[in-house]
């Protein structure tokens, strides 16, 4: 009933961001769910080999067990911490060197937020933080819109992986623009990872169907009625996405096309 | 905490006026807050303190300290 | 990195048709491959437990190693003999007649065309031929479009399955109707198994996650450049879908909600 | 298939005519033919004969029958 | 500002349906109006030659006003009775015989209806009444699924029009499968006119770039929150979708071309 | 048949830029027409009243006519030149000099490229000459893309309009981003103008029923089979999907809801 | 209607049974209900009756009739 | 045009280095290739000519004229 690990991964290649390689393509969030031990199966059960912290200040009037680190083992996870919240490039810097600070990770996911509705990225503040963290020898992950311009600024300038959006963060409206994704893939060499927006697992499996990298997601996970069961529904859904691209789909057809022989019918 | 003592000095932590005995070193004021270091990144006046200056680097009057840490986030 | 067996038999049900229980919610037709071993690997890579064969004359000129019974492991595959290419009631309940007395099974899938450019089907045949087929004791399955009202029909036959299509036979077009689909759903008790018109992965986790039983397909795996590896794909989106199905996505929202928190932001 | 024996008859094979030696069974048929019994469904003049049959089932001048097996389908 | 009606004109031919001749390719329902002079202004406002009426016990407790014959010229709009309400076959003609009788016009919009909840036609009755009415002489509007098949049943059966749905009636969900419509229209010789479903003026539009002859719609304008203002968008847009299919669009390319000379720049 | 241009003039508002006012939604590029006869005739059929020029080299080897005012009415038409094929802030400012230097208007419609293959805009260097040429006097139509923040920043810098793409120039894919366009329109006080990407009528029907001002085409028109029928047909569908807007849709609903009363059936 | 007049009869219209003069036509019946003939359609009895023949055509003890007529439909 | 005249000087217009007769003014430059003023725009050395001074601005050895008008676009 199931595939051996072989198999897979006799049937892709593993993803490599920065030089290092992983063999999961679903990169998690750690926000909104309802309770830290769920949030662990989830990630347990996603078989991701990445998760997104969020840099915040130390709650002085609460427990210490707040902080997230308590429940995630580094052993089998690594942190990528990011600057959401940050709306200047200013502000996400002071936030990535604040995340590198705390000693796991020079890996950073860049957000710079031009608007409160939307969450839609600042494409300028993001270049501007981009080329400075990239300076500053960060790994720079950046999430971005669908703007190939826009990624290929962000190529040039030196970043890890190129994260365009699928549909604005938690809106979980899936991938709107296919176009643009497959557009921005065929024409950069640094890793595309599809960033927000997915809300159920065919969105998964059809964006890593336009040929991606891989996809990070948090809400469609932690907002499912059933998130752990929801989290491998994601993780056979993006390697359902990646196979089906690998192998190279049918041609589609206005008519119909018998399977079955259409000689050796009886009289 | 105990405000009791009469010399304290008054810092700015994460946005708040609190007060803290006087001569405490970076290290002292998290052991004070009960804070593992392992755990929180320190920024004194906009300046990031680096772990292994926590022993050397102390608090004074008005300082202001962001104490961060990871929390749960996409 | 990969599911294991028992973590996926604990997220979902399994498929019972006619009494009988199956794992895997994938059906696969036999046709079209290159070559047979193609076949046997990408049948074994789906996971499928049931395969389709077609009912055809011996060629009494060519070698007797043509007939599909010898390379498909009877152990590993139960056998669901089609009604393929027969334009009528009475030749479709023939060609069932022949399939049964073949002594592997007493199921059918019947399929009765009304058209050669499209395969569509005759649901006035095909609700004939199911009626003469159930009072003779055949499972039925059966082949039909998007039309609700026949398919209640065939329940009120008695048929073991309705298998509406996605699209036409071979056309690779994916789910067109989704609605419709949905809507026999919701209204049948007997299993619902989505056959015909699946082009690749994305299509297969779509279909499920409309809450139908399973999907039957061919051409999709028999005609991809790597059918291997679109079998695992298949297999891996068909999982994935129905899982999302029982997971209950995230609700659709035309505004962005972040998905880190808020507040604890740095002055 | 050996056509020289003067007692043949004459049948309809998956709709060619064939001659075949007289007084088979459809059992002798089939060996006849080199087909395996358990590969193959007979009809004889449209009524399917039940493998359990064929050795009591005769050919004879003039009988249709149809020689089917499953092939690769969808 | 407005186009002249012989532009129009002169840009299609007219829809003939059985033997007579319309220049708007608009049929418009009379029910669900808040009031009857909406019905009318919208009617008006739309252009349609032919509106469908429904056959209904007089309300002896009632005005007589009741009746829609008192709001519409007859002038101005020919009468298409509809056999709405009716579950079978005979159901269907008796009601289509009451409505000849009242001696307005022997043609007949026939419904015959499978399911309450989706009012989707049952073909089986459908048929058969197509078959009786046409023997009696009336010029059959058949309202029926998207199915292929049946639609060439009804073509056989002698009917005047072929009116596939393109959703639910009164569910606005518009074409749910363009491939279905554009198949019955290519294999079809009468006139293909999409009834229900429609729900805004781009569904109407692009329901007649399929290639399909007529429109016949009802909620989309009555419920719409201004009608009158609906009906003139649905006609705008009803006459925009013929014209654009008979000037033939542009090809789709996954590439940009300018539309300004690339030469002739200034150093 | 045709709506008089009263009745459609009562149903709209005029389309007001920069303080002119216009009752046609719809501004026309006149590239790439088979001849220029055939570009005036289709022109005139479409209803505009603002039409793009480039502004290239005169050449001397050729006749003078190639000058597109030999054959352009400026009573009949407002001239919009543009800056396409201009990669840089410097080169659009440039060459939107030059065009207000003709004498004619202090419009531009702004175009800065930063992809060759895709035509999509640098929404760096777009900003940029934006603020320069409004400094100046220009009254900016800023061609720009999807991006709300982008559409935002253009806005606070003063520009007359702001034409996100549908989809890229001359690809002629449609809207690909409904959603988006929605955005910026939501959150604009300046006219928003779809500029490119249209294909058929179905595509300017369905832009204009997302609440935008105006749409800009050219190859769709152009490269056309029959240009002068399509202009028709896309004047048409920008009317409807602006009325269709205007007048409110009804509801979608999974359901169906009968247009004929359910009562006063006969026993 | 006047039901104290001694001589009615009882038929079905519409579904409901309803008291009507005795010796009526079918035009008399549509008068006596106050309805224009050019806007009913009259079946009596499962048959439709032409409009030329209400003159002619009687109303008995227990016969259903069904007005129709045309209302707002799509 | 006419090169035999000794005293022309060399500019370059649009890109193409061409021999005009000496001392022309912008307008007289036009006239001689023939271009209708109102439907050109001239920059001379990267600096738009305003129409009002064409009379008056004069055409040197060495100067860069760029001519532009408007054609089909989008």
């Amino acid at each position: 009933m199931t595939v051996g690990a072989d198999t897979l991964a006799a049937s892709d290649t593993p993803l490599e961001i920065a030089g290092r390689t992983f063999r999961s393509r679903l990169i998690l969030g750690t926000g909104k769910y309802k309770d830290n031990q769920t949030m662990v199966e989830a990630i347990t059960a996603s078989g991701t080999e990445v998760v997104t912290v969020a840099v915040r200040r130390v709650d002085l009037d609460r427990t210490k067990e707040e902080g997230v680190l308590y429940h995630l083992d580094q052993e089998k996870w690594s942190l990528l911490p990011n600057t959401a919240g940050c709306y200047s490039a200013e502000d996400a810097i002071r936030y990535a060197q604040l995340g590198r600070a705390a000693g796991f990770t020079d890996w950073i996911k860049l957000e710079v937020i031009g608007d409160e509705a939307t969450l839609l990225p600042d494409v300028d503040g993001l270049l501007q933080a981009a080329r400075e963290l990239v300076d500053e020898g960060f790994k720079v992950l950046a999430y971005t819109n669908e703007d190939l311009i826009t990624a290929l600024k962000l190529e040039d300038a030196g970043v890890a992986a190129v994260m365009p959006l699928a549909s604005p963060i938690g809106s979980g409206l899936g991938l709107l623009n296919p176009f643009s994704i497959r557009l921005i893939k065929s024409r950069l060499s640094v890793p595309v990872i599809v960033d927000a927006g997915v809300g159920t697992a065919s969105d998964a499996c059809v964006t890593m169907e336009q040929g991606v990298d891989g996809i990070l997601m948090n809400t469609a996970i932690a907002a499912a009625d059933d998130p752990v069961r929801m989290a491998l529904a994601m993780r056979q859904a993006t390697q359902a996405g990646r196979l089906a691209y690998l192998a190279g789909r049918m041609p589609r057809r206005e008519q119909a096309v018998p399977s079955s022989p259409t000689s050796g019918m009886l009289d | 905490m105990d405000n009791s003592n009469p010399s304290t000095i008054a810092v700015t932590i994460n946005g708040e006026t609190r007060e803290v005995p006087e001569g405490l070193t970076v290290k002292d004021l998290l052991a004070h807050l009960d804070l593992h270091e392992r755990m929180v990144v320190v920024e004194k006046n906009r300046e990031i303190v680096r772990r292994e200056d926590y022993g050397g680097v102390g608090v004074d009057e008005g300082d202001a300290f962001e104490l961060v840490h990871f929390v749960g986030g996409g």
